[in-house]
């Protein structure tokens, strides 16, 4: 049996892929947050996952101009990193696990959630910054991945709600996979920052660190902030937050923190991280 | 319409911010396959090397091409656009994010970087037109 | 404040497409099925909608090979009818709502129902054979469309209860918007029919007139019937009926039957058609 | 996994019946990437003046080449193809779809029109493979 055996959340930040794909982690702006997430490298290592289920948001990659899904599910056997503007990021193509993700786009339709299923993308930083912070710069990434991606940019996403229980209903899935896989669910996206307009550059660090707290303490009191709640307090796009709620709903009540990381500034965005294990 | 927790009107009392909705995305349609078609190299350089004549390829309004060719990203959020799509146009550029988001504030890129690094933009005041707060 | 008047069934089969566009509606073969939909027409040309929400199912034509959406709402301005393989119907192009698309797409979603937006598409024989069904050979189409897009081909399609309560959820959508308009909702598909393997040709007309019966007069209890009853009685593509139940679910309980159609085959399909008015 | 008021493995329990699922469409992506090329007049042309040379452009298997070639619909099933991608075949070939859809039968066209105008295949003994209802 396939089991959720931990979960991260994580930033996902364009230009953190780009600081380690052009040598520059060591430089004083940067060497604070790969430092912050050398814990979790070493934590990893022990981890071993077989496969991670990868939730994030396309930023108008492979989505968003003629279909905008509310939830889909990457089914494929591997994903190019996109060419989003300056040349795809140099790092290993990522390979699915479309076994596992066609038993979970199976289940959690049966369990009445409207899944999109994508047969064919390439994905973008919201994917790939995240396997580059947790394994560094490898030949080959150590996981397979089950990619979900999640509308948070054209109005209305999904609810806070919503997202947990489609956490649950993946916990369900995942449990009912014949096959013996440590499976991990991470979120990646927040925390708090806008990219756009006058308002561009908001930080809410007393948001982002009340929210971090509740993650590991209150999870549940999470499920009801609003969109309007995301959008004054966490910035236009802070919600995308709301990736971080399917990753909770999928760990268990009683998951552990083992690590926490908050940091202001990545370019435009406040960083945090949080691994939290089933015990 | 379900009932909500909140009022929708109040998306548009968040200062100095647009939400992107299924309208908006219409409108920018045309502008926002240009921008996609920014993903490949072959047409960055026909951009590079034409920009108003790569962009009279797409259907996109005048006042869309003229804000794209006056880099002006707060007018092409008012006419549809949305951050996502349009940090393509920066990238062509081969300037950052910060970069091209600054020029959307109050602030020059140097000053914009300072106060990302002094801890960002404060919510207060920030977060409500009619509040105030 | 716009409202839901009636509601159309049909099926949608593509030869009946090809007989209109190519002037054989008179021959033996199609003259009990154009004749059939004839007192629809009338009565069409009294009700007079302005919008007529479309649900139907894309059959390899727009989606199912890279996007696989479980329900999809057209928001454009205008659909082309597509090119099939024969080249596209000569009908006329299908003009949008896209305000009310929109609209019904932020309610749909706030009513968590995790909606696929599609802003381009060309629509194939599912939309347009029941336009012209309704409104026979026309210069223009006398209404706007909204699509809506159910996936019933690769398992598992949604459950005909989650279809109907999507149904429920368009009704409040329609009813929120600030318009006067008339709208009618269309479910196209079936009714039983198999165009693969064996055992194509499959034909349950007891099933089918159960199924019509029921919804007039006990729709509520449609909503049990399972994928696998579906597949089993009605085909492996009579599973295009649980469109109906998105019409149904819209519809109010006390709809009065206006006319009703019944008739074996259409190339493969029997074709069945009701016409619903909400009093 | 829900729990579910049927077994799922009695979808496979349907007589002559191949249920369509993701892991069809995977095995079939490139097959049916050839079926929608169908949709353009000029990849008909191309296909009907060097059959095995289109199909020889998409990253099929030779078993799904063969049986596109052989019209052999109950084997592209087989492969993982559904038949709403595959009918465009039979339409770049001039046939109706009751025409291709009757080579998956016992029968032959003029037979398979004939079942149909009499009422169609009877549902009496074709639901169940186990059960023989
Ligand atoms: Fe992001
Ligand atoms: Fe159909």
């Amino acid at each position: 049996m396939a089991r959720i055996t931990a979960g991260v959340t994580t930033s996902h930040v364009p230009a953190i892929g780009a600081a380690l794909d052009n040598g520059k982690t060591a430089e004083p702006y940067w060497a604070p947050i790969f430092d912050g997430y050398a814990p979790s490298r070493a934590w990893m290592a022990e981890a071993a996952p077989e496969v991670v289920i990868l939730v994030f948001n396309d930023h108008a990659t492979s989505l968003m101009l003629d279909v905008v899904p509310t939830f889909a599910i990457g089914c494929a056997d591997a994903y190019t990193p996109a060419d989003e503007g300056w040349g795809p990021r140099p790092v290993p193509v990522v390979e699915g696990h479309a076994e596992l993700s066609a038993h979970i786009a199976q289940s959690l339709i049966l369990d009445e959630f409207d899944m999109t299923l994508i047969n064919a993308m390439d994905v973008d930083h919201g994917l790939t910054v995240p396997l580059s912070l947790m394994f560094g710069a490898v030949d080959r990434w150590p996981v397979r991945v089950v990619p979900i991606m999640v509308n948070v940019t054209q109005f209305p996403p999904p609810s806070g709600d919503r997202c947990w229980r489609l956490g649950e209903a993946l916990a369900r899935a995942v449990a009912s996979f014949p096959q013996d896989l440590r499976v991990q669910v991470w979120g990646t996206g927040g925390m708090s920052h806008q990219i756009q307009g006058p308002r561009a550059g908001l930080i809410n660090r007393a948001f982002d660190t009340d929210f971090l707290d509740r993650m590991v303490g209150d999870p549940q009191s999470l499920r009801g902030i609003t969109h309007l709640d995301y959008l004054r307090e966490a910035g236009s796009e802070g919600i995308e937050l709301i990736t971080w709620l399917i990753m909770r709903g999928a760990l268990g009540e009683g998951a552990v923190e083992r690590h926490r990381f908050y940091h202001v500034p990545a370019s435009n965005t406040a960083v945090g991280h949080l691994v939290l294990e089933n015990v | 319409m379900p009932d909500l927790p909140y009022d929708l009107a109040d998306l548009h009392d968040i200062p100095g911010t647009t939400i992107f909705t299924a309208d908006s995305a219409r409108r920018a349609y045309h502008l926002h396959r240009f921008c996609m078609s920014l993903m490949k190299e072959e047409n960055r350089q026909r951009f590079r090397a034409d920009e108003a004549g790569w962009l009279a390829t797409f259907a996109m309004t005048a006042e869309q091409r003229d804000a794209v060719l006056a880099r002006d990203y707060n007018r092409m959020i008012a006419l549809g656009g949305n951050i996502y799509f349009l940090v393509k146009i920066a990238s062509t550029d081969g300037i950052s994010v910060a970069q091209a988001v600054s020029t959307m504030t109050d602030l020059d890129v140097a000053d914009y970087t300072a106060m990302m690094i002094a801890g960002g933009r404060t919510p207060q005041g920030n977060r409500s037109i009619k509040g105030g707060w």
